[in-house]
């Protein structure tokens, strides 16, 4: 009853919230220069058709007026055409947040694996070389830009190496994907039974999936080993140690009370990575939802980068509820 | 704790110099040199991220002296040349020298990074002061206050990457569109940093004392809030800019940034991505790793103004300085 | 870097899951540990191309994107085609052949595609089909004379790029198309019209399933256009099985094709942005087909084994776009200085590795009629000032280049004339079109400078002069106007009389060099980059491929 | 002044700082804190101190003047950067600091129990305080889970817990302070340690709650025979509740006495400006108190106390004086001590 009243105090905002964020983008991707009417019937269309067009698309009237198109047409769950792909967005984006969530979810989880240890550990060796490194890492990780960092490693692991299969999206071009139920090719190919499937769409995620854990990681161990740090000179743990519990004890002690400030950062980092992870995803040609967006910017596509921008926030809310709903289970504060 | 650097806390030194205010100020300088040099040698990752930065706008500001070729100029004779004696680190696909471009790079990366990052410091920290002060009172100004909370909410709930995109689509693909997305984009953190700042100082007794006083709201921030929420500031500034250094280049990767030719290292590495398949790493490896040697220079340098701003870390780095061994007093 | 075909791989699979996720650090064992899928080869029938894009619209009424001339190909015939001949270059490969043959009727060298036999009007001014009985579309509608009739008056109707090519051979009227009886169909024109054979095999002329278009047309929606956007409905050797824009098209061959079934069976049309990967692709042998590789891919790719690329001379002309409605490229002077300056032998060299040479006259110089000798621009900075000077521009100026970025060449090139026009103290400002709005910018004909890779498709020197040239052509981009080309223009268009076009089309391209409309670019050539046991290339002067044309060598 | 009389060996009289009796023995224990560039800081030095098993020491001092530093340091606990420079702690017969970490994780809170201020802050805040005892005697006494938290309910029940089993299931934040200062002291005492170390414990109760639990606390103490050391700003505690009281400053030991004689006849001039601002005499306090003029340390030369002192002689500047036994059992640091006739 108390966890339905906290979440329910939290989705009362996400309305008006969501309605602002609508609002926002809609008004800013409108600035953006071009024409998609011209854009789609291309060069030979007339006058004629383009008004038709424009019609069709709520492109009439005020800006106000298209506004309120756009809502009440999203209220029935048509999110509009995509002049560049001829689809539905709500299709497009149905195909393409899963690839991306795929990617940026076992990333953090690479990410985590990464990060969370190596924090704990340089937290609790405080002169040891893990600490040292895990200085250097939490640096370096956030000075490297991820895009370069995938050229440089489909440079050593394919071009190199040839370890890995081709950057070239998600599935070997030869393979006929199995039959679509989420989208997530892994969780598909697993229903389907089709083990060539997933195993060319793991090796496909094998370099996107480092590339994006070995940076991102560089939070998860800074914010682990600050907090950890935090943690271990805290009152309780000194008490711990002094009532003698073991060390395994306490390191669980710290990192569990760690747990909200690291939660928070992984559905930071989450949230972030939907739009963030663009850049791995063109380096890979992996077609997911921000490359999406980003070719909706460059080419007046507007409704793909409305879609996007709508699907992200709600996924962003979606992760700080559920994070919320982790501090709840987590903390005995919270819940009285 | 009282700040290291205060001349007051070196009573011997003082004392032996004399009272007169040049030597004072000597003293203190000097005092400042040692302790500057005592915490670099303490972290020598902290002199490493100075040096970085200096060295990288060192080049970029002599970069016309420095660079052996002219920085957008093709030499369509040496395409793709391997890195070799004449082409320190090789050429691109029109024979440009990718040494000199990535020496002149600063120029532009840094431009746009800093003066996007001071931008959003300066005015989001204003509006955050702003906010934070008036946002425990009553009536229209905290009701404003409160507003631009939420619009910075709604603001960050945005993907970065494509706001910035978006935004440099609208205002069109020039230096000046960058410099505003990236200001854009970074404002709401400085907002909200000063804001919980203001809310902490504010209700410090000194300050609610001089509120008794009748000061006004003004100079209670001059004097008050602005100075004493200076220190984190800083510190966010120099690891923003270093961040805004990799979306600036981020930018120019997708296209969305600076124009070709224009020596940039994120527009490098994107010319450089279609050659690195074939084999010809070196015009996207190199300003890859200029691009983040820049980057985690300025992350060393946001750590140590990190350190030296917040007295208590101060003090376990630098030590007890200020306790000079002296004689009985 | 061994490129084996890895059919020993499963073995490897299952040491590798038992080694777990943990590999990417696993160093020791690499060959052991590749995580490289089979690029097993594909089997006989089927076959793999990468394209920089899958087909957008597949109405070539509106669609000029790239892709959707493979579709429209593929699945829809013309009524007569092109006889084919051995090219000279390439003897294994197969090209159009466009001469002039003034004894022939209409002048041209074609055989029946869908029609069996015709008849042409000695002044070309009209023109009946006898079409084949028995052809049956991909709804297994039988092919009529309507269904030609249907075709031609969309197009007058929509009245975009058909209406476009109704214009070119002056067809105004509906009831100009008629059918004669169930299998005999007509144009009639007014006046005598060179082009009105030579178009009918124009991949912009497919013939549609008129019944099944009827049946999907709606009040709103006459013409099917919603249906053909999407879906094939034509008589030609393939339908579509998928069609995922952005990700792949997949094709399959007709058994009840009426000229048989397509040997490749089966297509895979897969979108790969880009050019390098696209060319990985074909070396690892994951596709048969890359398409629009770069120069230096091409050069690389050659030394591959396994891998077959062909040159051969082709329409495709690469040129910028200098606007006369925007200054100063008003003056004849300044656009004949940017040709002095432009850096030819260097973007030949470096940008294109050879594989082009200079576009030294206004149209294809495979197509009759072309005249190379009126070219004159060769670098040379000194003339290109005293140009300057002459325009009153001694000092220089500042424009703006656009170029795409979806086209590797394009962004080089235009580094290279950047450096070069420094030196006559023009300042050239990049600036980078993504590539889906880059057409869009060229028809809009705003910027100063831009530029076009292109080719007229009909081996006609009228055509071609008339499409980029004369002042009221939809695809004049760079507003180029001269009443005196407008009229040789013209003239040729209204007289079947070739020696009286040929002689117009001659002086038209002497004016036209010498006032330089364009930035003279290169011929690009035409290289087709597949696997060496796919055979049975044909070039056509549309620069595209037809699966229909290949076949796998066992 | 008024002390009870405690049942202790150390009422005998004679008691030294350290002896054979005693359960622990500190000898000559010196701790610094080195300081960049500088001369380490000495936090504690050369200092004596033991206690017997069933005795209540008293250790009093100011902030800053070693008693936390002190217990850490017996603990094997001591905080970065401090290190232990010299002397030698003996525990029931072993020697802690030649003991591994392994070793001292055993001997804390089984054999020497800590029990801290700020209580609500010693315990994790996500986990009941059932538990955390639970896990205390698991730790340490090799039994199952559910015999741990037995035991803890009965040591709920023994800290005079209100309603112990439904506290049992309570987090921390749902205890008041005193209610949480008995969890703490549960918590110490689960697994019968022969020596509890008490850092200032009671500081943050309101009053009446801390004669409760000082009361407690010492009948479990005497009940089991557990030595204790009862360190404490507040003088007027450990007359109640102590043996002996040491003074401790500028990590010194200034003056130990048996608790009566303490109160009797404070010698050390801080002793007694300690006992002054106690009693809330302004003419003592005025008498006794000197405002602090520099925390500079003598480096041993002087009297730590010289510069503070209000009875200054020329030698207190110039050696450093000895703790002498003035009397039975009662040891001063002073060159010029405040006698009093007993």
């Amino acid at each position: 009853m108390r966890v339905l009243r906290y979440v329910g105090k939290r989705l009362i905002f996400i309305v008006p919230q969501l309605f602002g964020i609508i609002l926002v983008s809609f008004f800013l991707v409108k600035l953006i220069p071009g024409d998609p009417a011209v854009l789609m019937l291309g060069p030979f269309a007339t006058e004629e058709q383009l008004e038709k067009l424009r019609a069709g698309m709520g492109l009439q009237g005020t800006v106000l007026d298209q506004f309120w198109i756009y809502l009440t047409n999203l209220v029935q769950g048509d999110l509009g055409t995509s002049w560049q792909t001829t689809q539905p967005v709500l299709l497009d984006l149905f195909q393409r947040f899963p690839a991306t969530l795929e990617l940026i979810t076992l990333a953090l989880l690479l990410a985590l694996v990464i990060g969370i240890p190596l924090g704990v550990a340089a937290a609790y060796f405080k002169r040891s070389i893990i600490k040292k490194f895990s200085d250097y890492y939490g640096l370096l990780a956030g000075a490297l830009p991820d895009f370069w960092l995938g050229l440089v490693l489909i440079f050593f692991f394919y071009t190199m190496l040839d370890w890995v299969p081709a950057p070239l999206g998600r599935l070997d071009i030869a393979l006929i994907p199995p039959p679509t139920v989420t989208n997530f090719l892994l969780i598909d190919s697993v229903i389907a039974g089709d083990w060539q499937a997933l195993w060319s769409a793991l090796g496909r995620l094998i370099l996107p999936v480092v590339t994006l854990g070995v940076i991102n990681a560089g939070p998860i161990l800074k914010m682990t080993q600050s907090t950890m740090e935090r943690m271990l000179e805290s009152d309780f743990i000194r008490y711990a140690e002094t009532c003698g519990l073991p060390r395994s004890v306490v390191i669980r002690r710290a990192l569990r009370n760690s747990l909200p400030s690291i939660v928070t950062i992984i559905s930071v980092l989450y949230g972030f990575l939907i739009g963030g992870a663009v850049l791995v995803e063109i380096v890979f040609s992996w077609g997911g939802a921000g490359q999406y967006a980003v070719q909706g910017v460059l080419n007046a596509d507007i409704n793909p980068v409305l879609g996007f921008v709508l699907f992200s926030a709600i996924f962003s809310l979606v992760i700080y509820l559920i994070v919320d709903l982790i501090y709840f289970a987590i903390d005995p504060r919270i819940r009285s | 704790m009282q700040s290291a650097n205060e001349p007051a806390l070196d009573p011997g030194e003082a004392g032996a110099l004399g009272a007169s205010a040049a030597g004072r100020r000597w003293t203190r300088l000097k005092f400042q040199l040692r302790f500057l040099l005592a915490v670099l040698r303490a972290r020598p990752m902290f002199a490493l991220g100075y040096f970085i930065v200096l060295t990288i706008i060192i080049l970029g500001v002599f970069a016309p002296l420095i660079a052996p070729y002219p920085p957008e100029t093709a030499n369509p004779e040496d395409f793709l040349q391997l890195p070799s004696g004449r082409h320190l680190l090789g050429t691109d696909a029109t024979g440009m020298d990718i040494f000199t471009r990535i020496i002149y790079a600063p120029r532009i990366d840094l431009t746009i990074a800093i003066a996007g990052t001071v931008i959003s410091a300066v005015v989001g920290s204003l509006i955050g002061a702003l906010v934070g002060y008036y946002q425990e009172m009553r009536g229209i100004r905290a009701f404003f206050a409160g507003f631009v909370m939420r619009a910075a909410d709604v603001l960050q709930a945005f993907p970065v990457f494509v706001f910035a995109i978006a935004l440099v689509a609208i205002f069109g693909q020039s230096l000046q569109s960058i410099i505003a997305a990236i200001a854009f984009v970074n404002t709401p953190i400085y907002l909200r940093l000063m804001r919980s700042q203001v809310l902490a100082i504010r209700n410090m007794r000194y300050v609610e004392a001089s509120y008794v006083s009748g000061a006004s709201d003004v100079a209670i921030m001059l004097r008050h809030i602005i100075p004493n929420s200076l220190g984190p500031i800083l510190s966010q500034l120099s690891v923003n800019i270093g961040w805004s250094v990799l979306l600036t280049a981020a930018l120019s990767f997708v296209g969305a940034g600076v124009v070709a030719p224009t020596p940039e290292w994120g527009s490098m590495i994107a010319v450089g991505f279609q050659s690195i398949i074939t084999g010809q790493w070196w015009p996207s490896v190199f300003p890859g790793i200029a691009l983040a040697v820049t980057v985690f220079g300025f992350a060393l340098v946001g750590a140590s103004v990190e350190v030296l701003a917040d007295p208590s870390r101060r003090r376990a780095l630098g030590g007890t300085l200020r306790q000079k061994p002296s004689g009985a007093a | 870097m061994t490129k084996d075909n890895d059919s020993g791989w499963l073995p490897d699979r299952r040491a590798v899951l038992k080694g777990g996720a943990a590999l990417a650090g696993a160093a020791a064992v690499p060959g052991a540990l590749k995580m490289r899928e089979a690029q097993a080869a594909s089997p006989a029938g089927t076959m793999v191309i990468a394209a920089p894009a899958t087909p957008q619209s597949l109405d070539s009424e509106y669609d000029v994107s790239l892709g959707t001339f493979e579709t429209v190909a593929a699945c829809y015939d013309s009524i007569v085609e092109f006889e084919k001949i051995p090219d000279s270059t390439v003897p294994s490969a197969q090209r159009e052949d466009i001469k002039d043959y003034p004894d022939r009727p209409g002048r041209v060298s074609m055989r029946g595609k869908l029609a069996e036999s015709w008849e042409i009007d000695q002044g070309s001014k009209w023109v009946r089909f006898k079409l084949r009985e028995g052809v049956k579309s991909h709804d297994g509608n039988e092919l009529t004379a309507d269904d030609v009739v249907w075709t031609w008056h969309r197009k007058l109707a929509l009245g975009a790029i058909g209406g476009f090519y109704c214009n070119t051979i002056d067809l105004r009227r509906p009831e100009q198309v008629k059918a004669e009886s169930k299998y005999v169909v007509s144009i009639n024109l007014d006046n005598p019209n060179p082009l009105l054979l030579k178009l009918q095999p124009n991949l912009y002329n497919p013939i549609y399933d008129s019944k099944k278009c009827k049946e999907m047309a709606t009040a709103d929606d006459p013409w099917a256009k919603k249906y053909i956007e999407n879906n094939v409905a034509g008589f030609g050797p393939y339908r579509i099985e998928q069609l995922v824009r952005g990700q792949q098209a997949v094709f399959k061959g007709r058994d009840d094709y009426y000229g048989g079934k397509p040997k490749m069976h089966t297509v895979i049309f897969k979108e790969v942005p880009t050019s390098a990967n696209r060319a990985q692709l074909l070396q690892g042998g994951a596709v048969d087909i890359a398409q629009y590789l770069q120069p230096l891919e091409l050069i690389t790719l050659k030394k591959s084994e396994g891998v077959a690329i062909d040159t051969v001379p082709a329409t495709f002309m690469l040129w910028i776009e200098l606007n006369a409605k925007i200054p100063p490229f008003d003056k004849v002077d300044v656009r004949r200085a940017m040709n002095f300056a432009f850096p030819m032998e260097q973007v030949v060299k470096t940008v294109f590795q050879n594989i082009a040479y200079p576009l030294n006259g206004a149209m294809p110089d495979l197509y009759p009629g072309f005249n190379g000798s009126y070219f004159e621009y060769k670098q040379d900075f000194a003339k290109a000032k005293e140009l300057l000077k002459a325009a009153g521009m001694a000092d220089g100026f500042e424009t703006t280049l656009a170029y795409n970025a979806g086209d590797p060449v394009q962004e080089p090139t235009a580094i290279l004339y950047q450096s070069a026009l420094k030196e006559i103290g023009v300042k050239l400002v990049l600036k980078k079109v993504p590539a889906a709005t880059f057409y869009n910018n060229v028809s809009e004909r705003k910027q100063p400078m831009i530029f076009y890779y292109d080719s007229p498709w009909c081996p006609d020197p009228g055509y071609s002069m008339n499409l980029y040239f004369h002042s009221k052509s939809f695809i004049n981009y760079s507003n180029y106007a001269n009443a005196k080309v407008d009229e040789l223009i013209d003239g040729a268009a209204k007289t079947a009389d070739m020696d009286v076009r040929l002689k117009n089309m001659d002086e038209a391209q002497k004016i036209i060099m010498a006032e330089a409309p364009w930035t003279f670019g290169v011929f690009t050539n035409y290289s087709m980059a597949r696997r060496a046991d796919i055979k049975g290339w044909t070039y056509y002067t549309s620069n595209n491929i037809r699966f229909q044309d290949f076949y796998r060598e066992a | 002044m008024n002390p009870q009389p405690a049942q202790s060996e150390a009422l005998r009289g004679g008691e030294q700082p350290v002896s054979a009796g005693q359960v622990l023995r500190i000898h000559g224990l010196s701790v610094s804190y080195p300081v960049y560039g500088q001369e380490p800081v000495k936090a504690i030095r050369d200092l004596d101190l033991g206690v017997r098993p069933g005795e209540i020491l008293g250790l009093v001092g100011e902030s800053g003047s070693g008693k936390t530093t002190l217990a850490r340091a017996i603990m094997g606990l001591l905080a970065r950067p401090g290190r232990i420079d010299g002397g030698a702690v003996n525990f029931d017969g072993r020697d802690m600091r030649a003991l591994s970490e392994e070793a001292l994780r055993a001997i804390r809170g089984r054999d020497i129990a800590m029990i801290i201020p700020n209580p609500r802050g010693e315990l994790d805040p996500l986990l009941t305080v059932g538990r955390q005892i639970a896990a205390v005697a698991r730790a340490h006494l090799n039994i199952t889970r559910a015999k741990a938290e037995e035991l803890a309910l009965e040591m709920l029940r023994a800290v005079q817990i209100p309603d112990p089993k439904r506290r049992f299931n309570a987090y921390p934040h749902e205890l008041s302070g005193g209610m949480a200062q008995r969890v703490v002291i549960a918590m110490s005492l689960v697994c019968s340690p022969k020596f509890i170390i008490s850092d200032d414990a009671t500081s943050g109760l309101d009053v009446t709650v801390q004669a409760q639990v000082l009361d407690l606390l010492r009948a479990l103490v005497r009940d089991k025979r557990t030595a204790m050391m009862f360190i404490t700003r507040d003088i007027g505690i450990t007359a109640h509740f102590c043996d002996r009281v040491a003074v401790i400053y500028a990590g010194e030991i200034v003056e130990l006495a048996p608790t009566g004689r303490f109160f009797e006849n404070p010698m050390h001039p801080y002793s007694v400006m300690l006992l002054a601002a106690f009693a809330h005499n302004p003419k003592l306090r005025e008498k006794w108190h000197k405002p602090l003029a520099s925390l500079i340390r003598s480096q041993g030369k002087a009297c730590e106390y010289a510069t503070r002192c209000v009875h200054v002689e020329p030698q207190c500047n110039a050696t450093h004086p000895e703790l002498r036994e003035l009397e039975p059992g009662h040891f001063v640091r002073c060159f010029v001590p405040v006698l009093r006739p007993a």
